[in-house]
């Protein structure tokens, strides 16, 4: 059986992500031949009724989006979609900014952001991460959840997201240069 | 959700906005103008009159709401000083908040343009994962750090990182610091008995109590000063660059 | 998207056995349908990781049997590794509250906890049960043999249980009544 195969084999089996460092270890090859697996895999997947989402260095197996309305409908729980005004603007910055701080996210909003900050975490929609660069620091970054419920499989596959983040960095550039 | 609770500190009659960078950016947007000092200027006064209802309305007891508004208020006014006088020599740090401010503004409007987009997606064709799914029978499978002394441990460190609740600032204080118009008030009673007073000496006259009172009330009595040039009630005087403001009533 | 696809994509979804007949009512199409893009989907899965498994008038989605050997392995490290600290946390919660649902817990920890509780009913140390009072809500509860294993006959013989529990039960109340 093909490297791909045997992936996509565990990935059901798990049922939720598992890093690409993992995959390598699991089945004893390298991390860049498990991206290439994955490659395969994505493309073998095309038009069918799973999709596989990535996201930072991990990969977790979906059902197709367009399946999203009839799985919803046969569902016991009621699914949460409301969204505050405070809570889309922090979930937006949180994700055209993968990794940001919450002083960042304050700055930005020009209000105290825990509160809304606690509740994405509860709904699993944003997580806390250590940032590489400063132990001390904490950073929040979207989750598989929050982009499962965009329906996207990459965060770069969110609507305009090269150009967001192009706008957002030209100012974050022009801010720097004139505090030179 | 207490996300609920800080929402309702902001709602007023004319609308509500979480926070004070959102409502710069409608105000901007309603006057299809570009983020800049000019446009910034221009909206200064229906800021002030919304940060003025925001400290009227009864139902705005979280001072921390409020003086979010404030601050912004401040290097609004800034901006506004320079335009209405251009003596005004501000200092670096007054500048740098003048060119964050135009620079959050900046960023928050291309977070809120995107925002519509993951607002109008959200939700629509979710992707699906069965993560609660178990695919075998579960196999009894302990660990050793499974026993009672543990198990307290566990459930009082889970109620020692309970978020603690918000204190609140009586509303007694609230009202003391926030009343823009009983500032205003006292500034004219002042400035028909005396022909000069300083602006120092007014906002410290107010009875703060602390520092971060004190910034309150020099912003708050700075904005009703401002406001007293705009109706041509005072004219103001800085003698020199970072010299205190001398106010003095105008003839008429 | 094809039937047979999104017939993959709901296997995936209930990972139980489902009826032709059913997946020709969700779909609106003959049981005929059904049987045709079953058989293009058992085409199509050849080589791969997942495979169909039929029985009698049911269809279910499962793991190409080649992978058996390697999925037992992970299972067995699944439950032999060392409880988490945060595992151990909402095994608390549970064990005091003893049928919370998935939401509760999550406003109590402040995070999201869907893979700690799949970790901990796989590994045997809690249960699902539907609550009495709404069926579509599902508690969580310990198991019998955890309350065995730790040398307690019922639970209100853990420490402190009377205060632990109604503190418990303020919390929950709280984040009840924020939500009115």
């Amino acid at each position: 059986m093909e490297l791909e195969s045997k992936i996509e084999g565990l990935l059901f089996y798990k049922g939720e992500d598992v890093s690409v460092k993992k995959l390598a270890e699991l089945f004893k090859v390298s991390t860049d031949e498990v991206e290439q697996a994955l490659t395969k895999l994505e493309q073998s997947l095309v038009g069918r009724g799973l999709v596989l989402v990535r996201k930072d260095d991990s990969v977790i197996m979906g059902i197709n989006g367009e399946l999203g309305p009839l799985i919803e409908s046969i569902r016991k729980d009621e699914i949460a979609k409301e969204l505050s005004k405070a809570s889309l603007d922090t979930l937006s910055i949180i994700l055209y900014k993968n990794g940001i701080s919450r002083s960042e996210i304050d700055y930005i909003r020009g209000v105290n952001s825990s509160f809304i900050l606690r509740n994405l975490l509860v709904r699993g929609l944003i997580e806390k991460i250590i940032d590489e660069k400063d132990s001390r620091r904490i950073l929040y970054r979207p989750t598989f959840e929050t982009l499962s419920y965009m329906g996207v499989t990459s965060i770069d596959k969110l609507p305009n997201y090269v150009e967001v983040k192009s706008q957002l960095e030209n100012v974050i550039n022009l801010n720097q240069n004139s505090n030179d | 959700m207490p996300e609920e609770k800080t929402k309702s500190t902001y709602v007023v009659k004319a609308g509500s906005f979480e926070g004070p960078l959102e409502l710069l950016l409608s105000l901007i947007e309603e006057r299809k103008l570009f983020v800049n000092e000019i446009s910034l200027a221009e909206v200064t006064n229906d800021y002030i009159a919304y940060v003025r209802s925001l400290s009227e309305d009864d139902s705005n007891k979280s001072i921390a709401g409020v003086s979010y508004f404030i601050l912004i208020a401040a290097t609004l006014i800034l901006i506004k000083s320079k335009s209405l006088l251009p003596s005004l020599n501000l200092t670096e740090e007054e500048e740098g908040n003048i060119t964050d401010l135009e620079h959050r503004l900046k960023l928050y409007q291309i977070i809120k343009t995107a925002s519509v987009d993951i607002q109008n997606n959200f939700g629509v064709s979710i992707i699906f994962s069965p993560t609660e799914r178990t695919w075998t029978e579960p196999l009894f499978s302990p660990d050793p750090k499974i026993n009672t002394t543990t198990v307290f441990e566990s459930i009082s460190d889970v109620f020692a990182n309970l978020p603690k609740p918000v204190e609140k600032l009586p509303e007694v204080e609230v009202k003391k610091i926030i009343n823009i118009d009983e500032v205003i008030n006292n500034l004219t009673d002042r400035i028909q008995t005396a022909m000069n007073v300083s602006f120092k000496d007014f906002s410290k006259s107010q009875g703060a109590e602390n520092e971060q009172e004190v910034k309150v009330h020099v912003i708050v009595s700075f904005l009703a000063m401002l406001e007293l040039v705009r109706e041509g009630i005072i004219d103001v005087i800085q003698n020199s660059d970072f010299a205190d403001i001398e106010m003095k009533k105008q003839d008429i």
